[in-house]
């Protein structure tokens, strides 16, 4: 569930990188001052752990598929939120430079994705709170498990909203989500399962790593009522931005998109129950295109709605096809020039 | 059956980029900063692109194009790399030709919709920003990657930590390659691991790391460390670097602001006319 | 028993990086030879063994274990022939108890659990770990890490035992037991390793390698006494065929074939 | 020198799961000593370097190096004084080059560049690695992992070096290199290993530990060919000693002797 480059605006990349510099501030700032030196390494080879426990394929039980590791969930629990959330972070950078999986300006969208959710909201909403009469077996499974899915099904969500934000899919906020979520509670069944087996694995043979949370006390030691507060401001200060930029932006439309097909998804008698007949039929029955273009007429006092739609006109277009084809070609001359000269200076270094 | 695992292929993967970085080319002597800083933009200016802009998008494709040229990157890894990325892409991007019909090219003999062109823009900006990331890797490394983000002020317990991840991920991938044979030589026929073998399998590689975590704490205790790392030298910015920068922003904020391709069309229809 | 014949035929192989560790490699080992492949670090001895059992495939040519030759389809044949121990019996045991770890073989070659029983305590008893059946494999010393990890090869009753490197780590009592365990077991084995003292002991055939190809093979006690081929390989004599450092006797045993007359 | 005395007073240690690695260790090694530190698996050599390099802190008594204790507090100046290389390289090259790995130390105790600089150079010459220093030290060899690791620790300039099993999995030819620089270096050196042979070839004293226990503590050369003491604590004789028809014959040799008429 990476975000990639390609589908988000600079916008939202910016406001998700802020946010999770944010974010990342904070645990640096909590870890340095919580604990130990002894955390860095620990951190580094866990994540390289992590990583590389990522490639392992593991059976999902009664489906025939097989699913990994997510680890964001895993990190929290045998790191403690602060520094689980700093590693994740590490192992999406080297995710995005080396497989360019998500990508740069996305990485602030990932690393809040997939490590914010697990280790600031499920891990000491859920996870500690089913844990507060102390652990056992069973309810480090099910509390890794739970965690791990609705972990993830914030994740998704997220990646909902980012893309739509950044307006670049067509795809309607409803559709989007009955793709999205779904698939997610699957792969976050597959995961909260694999989660749950090794942290249930490490419990029992060697409980102080869980108990100890590796780092004592402290690291678990994130306040129910600091979180809530944090993310109503959170939540407060990103709507105020979304809001602003939503009106500020030609993309705006989309955001008027959103808050109408949202409605009209809650309004659906058949609610979640429609399923893959109802997505079909939304395909065929809410042309985006008129839909936008009656969006469009409300909105017309909006100067910049019209830089939205580019003329479409025979002239501008041809030309545009011309120089197009014409840049491309010049592009491939340029690289294969650069190439034989370089090969021709070898050729004569030698 | 799988053969070798794909643990070991990814590692290669990771164990190419870092070969690649080592080479002496001009690329690969500028500043690791001005690298950084200069993909920052390009992959800014490159996702700013309206989702109609097609044509304007079009010049950007001269950066990786020579970056990789100069820097002398092999083509076929890095397009495999993008191959294994871009399906992603598609599956978002697909929606848009199914969603927005609005005609949007209008010529004699084709007509395209909206959707398309949103589609293959979307396209040409997940291949541009993929490539801009694995040449940003395949021409600074790693180690380098890191003294950047020291200079731009990134937290030294992030950026240790950072090195140390990437450091151990060869270190681990390879046990869970080879634990990964030895489940597979004794567990013919499957193909992933069996639910039973979870917990035990991952989990004992965990505590493996966890101990090999402590030994290392330890031995980078034994050489002084106490949190404080400190990296050495670092090599100053310098005239060429704030040159290779300007160039390039420049190039980039001309593409930005002036439809280039759209100029070209338009000199050479009405040349031709 | 011509099924257990183990034919390398020509054998290429390129890591995928590009680096060339097997560069055509052509042998012959017969059914109950006792063979050790030596080399310097790097050689391609681990390499020749992940081919032979299948978790490489070769770029070219065609290994056989037996009529079969062995290639993605007859995976699952060649592996109930071969047992194969890694060199790092970390990366061997993930069950829980050294038990379940043993078991683990039998029971997916779908074998019912009175008979994966007798198989497994045979197995532990014949390496003399049966008292950590019920240990887990994470709290054993490296020595018995290794005697677990070589009963789990054992308890699936291989007919070619393929080692790499099973002397590594051990104390030199548990080392001494390993290898009369070797020496009883009396199938095909094939084992690489740096301990040459080792091969002089256990195996009657030694294969050399370097950088991927054969560059000797032949009988140990003449091979390994070869000082200018070891030299030349990274090696040296094995340490009981070297000068002896208290009394100073020269090189013993050449002068002692010699003056037999072989 | 008497600085560089190391002195272990009656040492106790147990591991938080109650296993008692060290039961009451005394000794003394003296400036410039070379000792090799022997004995069974799980006999508790390890345990104790770590005592040493107040990795783990005794239970009970005191380690002293010079004048100093080992305590948390002296840690810093006791650690400038004493290289340690672990068991496994890998655990030891975090860093993503093998200059910066050998510069880790150095920069640590806030040497300037330039100096920092001559003393990475003159470690790796001194371990032959030179070439290396740009290479990341996951794509060494096992033997240039070894090296780049110990020079890692000679760029501390310590007065005092320790090393777990140094020698473990390195081909003979790497072996012997390694020894010979051992041999070239004159400040004390604590060595703990199952490579007899090296042993008796590199260092004068040898303590044999069992159980957390010495058992025997002298001259090399007599310890290594006390048969019956090495057989109690899960030892024998070096490899060099064993076959050897002057001090005593092997079984290889008894034979050929034997076709002899000897
Ligand atoms: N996974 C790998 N990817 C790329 N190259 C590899 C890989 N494994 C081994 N090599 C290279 O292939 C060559 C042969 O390696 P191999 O492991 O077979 O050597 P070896 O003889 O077993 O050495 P050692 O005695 O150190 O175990 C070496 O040069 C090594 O660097
Ligand atoms: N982290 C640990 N927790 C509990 N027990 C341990 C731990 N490390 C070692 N031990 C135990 O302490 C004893 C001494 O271990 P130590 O590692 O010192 O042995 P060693 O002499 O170095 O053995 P080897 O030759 O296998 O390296 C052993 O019985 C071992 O099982
Ligand atoms: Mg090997
Ligand atoms: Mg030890």
């Amino acid at each position: 569930m990476h975000m990639a480059d390609a589908l988000i605006s600079p916008v939202v990349g910016g406001i998700m990188w802020a946010a999770t510099a944010g974010v990342a501030a904070y645990s640096i700032k909590k870890v340095q001052n919580d604990l130990d030196e002894q955390k860095i390494p620990l951190m580094g080879v866990m994540g390289a752990f992590v990583f590389a426990v990522q490639m392992i394929n593991f059976t999902i039980p009664g489906t025939g598929s097989s699913g990994h590791l997510g680890g964001g969930m895993l990190l929290a629990i045998l790191l403690g939120p602060c520094a689980g959330f700093l590693t994740m972070a590490s192992i999406l950078v080297i995710q995005a430079l080396f497989f360019a999986d998500g990508g740069l300006l996305a990485l602030g969208c990932n690393i809040f994705n997939l490590g914010f959710y697990t280790c600031f909201i499920t891990y000491p909403l859920i996870y500690k709170w089913i844990m507060r009469n102390g652990y056992s077996t069973r309810r480090i499974f099910s509390g890794a498990i739970l965690s791990a899915i609705i972990g993830l099904q914030f994740g998704a969500f997220s990646v909902v909203l980012q893309t739509l934000f950044s307006g670049k899919t067509e795809l309607p906020f409803g559709t989007f989500v009955m793709l999205m979520q779904p698939i997610h509670l699957a792969i976050g069944v597959a995961e909260g399962l694999v989660t749950a087996a090794v942290a249930g694995f490490v419990w029992k043979m060697r409980p102080e790593i869980i108990d100890k949370g590796v780092f004592g006390k402290a690291s678990g030691s994130i306040s129910i009522k600091k979180v809530l507060v944090g993310l109503a401001v959170v939540a407060v200060i990103t709507g105020g931005i979304f809001s602003w930029f939503a009106s500020a932006n030609p993309d705006g439309l989309e955001w008027a998109m959103f808050y109408t097909s949202g409605k009209e998804e809650l309004e659906a008698p058949e609610g979640i129950h429609q399923t893959l007949a109802s997505i079909q039929e939304r395909i065929a029955f809410l042309p985006d295109y008129t839909f936008k273009t009656q969006e469009q007429e409300t909105n017309s006092d909006d100067t910049e709605a019209e830089e939205a739609w580019p003329a479409v006109d025979a002239g501008t277009s041809a030309a545009g096809l011309a120089g197009g084809i014409m840049t491309l070609l010049l592009a491939g001359i340029t690289g294969f020039s650069i190439h034989l000269i370089k090969k021709r200076n070898k050729a004569s270094a030698v | 059956m799988i053969v070798m695992s794909n643990i070991i292929k990814s590692l290669y993967n990771i164990r190419m980029l870092d070969e690649l970085a080592e080479k002496r080319t001009f690329i690969h002597n500028i500043h690791p900063l001005i690298k950084v800083l200069t993909t920052c933009v390009y992959l800014t200016v490159t996702v700013s692109f309206d989702k109609y802009e097609l044509s304007g998008l079009l010049p950007l494709i001269f950066y990786p194009v020579v970056m990789i040229t100069l820097a002398e990157i092999p083509m076929i890894p890095i397009l495999k790399r993008m191959l294994v990325v871009i399906p992603l892409i598609i599956g978002i991007g697909i929606f848009n030709p199914l969603f927005d019909h609005k005609p949007m090219v209008v010529l004699p003999w084709i007509q395209i919709s909206g959707g398309w062109i949103s589609f293959f823009s979307i396209m040409f900006k997940g291949g541009f920003t993929i490539l801009a990331a694995l040449i940003l890797i395949a021409t600074t490394g790693m180690t380098r990657i890191a003294s950047a983000l020291r200079m731009i002020r990134v937290p030294r317990l992030f950026v240790l930590q950072l090195l140390l991840t990437y450091r151990y991920i060869s270190v681990l991938m390879e046990e869970a390659g080879r634990t990964w044979n030895a489940y597979m030589l004794r567990a013919p026929g499957q193909k992933s691991v069996n639910p039973k073998a979870w917990g035990p399998l991952a989990g004992q590689m965990l505590m493996r790391t966890y101990d090999r975590a402590q030994r290392v704490y330890q031995a980078m205790g034994l050489r002084g460390f106490n949190g404080e790392y400190n990296p050495g030298d670092v090599k100053k910015v310098t005239v060429k670097d704030i040159l290779y920068f300007t160039c390039w922003a420049a190039f980039f904020a001309v593409s930005r602001y002036f439809n280039l391709p759209a100029l070209i069309g338009e000199v050479v229809t009405g040349v031709m006319k | 028993m011509s099924h257990h014949i183990v034919d390398f035929i020509d054998i290429y192989f390129t890591y995928p990086d590009g680096k060339q560790a097997v560069n055509g490699i052509t042998c012959r080992i017969n059914h109950g030879e006792s063979v050790g492949i030596v080399g310097a670090n790097g050689a391609g001895k681990s390499s020749l063994l992940m081919l032979l059992t299948g978790i490489l495939l070769p770029a070219k040519g065609e290994i056989r274990v037996g009529e079969t030759p062995v290639t993605k389809k007859t995976l699952s044949v060649i592996r109930q022939k071969i047992g194969f121990s890694f060199q790092d019996p970390d990366d061997q045991l993930f069950m829980t108890t050294v038990y379940d770890d043993v078991a683990f073989g039998p029971r997916n070659y779908g074998i019912d659990e009175p008979e994966v029983k007798k198989r497994v305590m045979k197995a532990l008893e014949t390496v003399g770990a049966v008292h950590l059946k019920d240990r887990a494999p994470y709290k054993l010393s490296g020595g018995e890490k290794r005697a677990a990890a070589i009963a789990a090869v054992l308890s699936l009753e291989p007919d070619i035992l393929v080692m790499d490197e099973p002397t590594a780590a051990l104390d030199p009592k548990a080392r001494r037991r390993l290898m009369n365990l070797l020496k009883g077991f009396l199938h095909t084995k094939i084992i690489a390793t740096h301990d040459l003292d080792m091969v002089l002991e256990i195996c009657e055939r030694t294969i050399v390698l370097k950088e991927g190809r054969v560059v000797c093979d032949g009988l140990s006690p003449e091979i390994l006494n070869d000082e200018e081929l070891l030299e030349q390989c990274g090696l040296e004599k094995p340490l009981a065929l070297q000068n002896c450092p208290v009394c100073g006797s020269g090189k013993l045993y050449g002068s002692l074939l010699e003056g037999t007359g072989k």
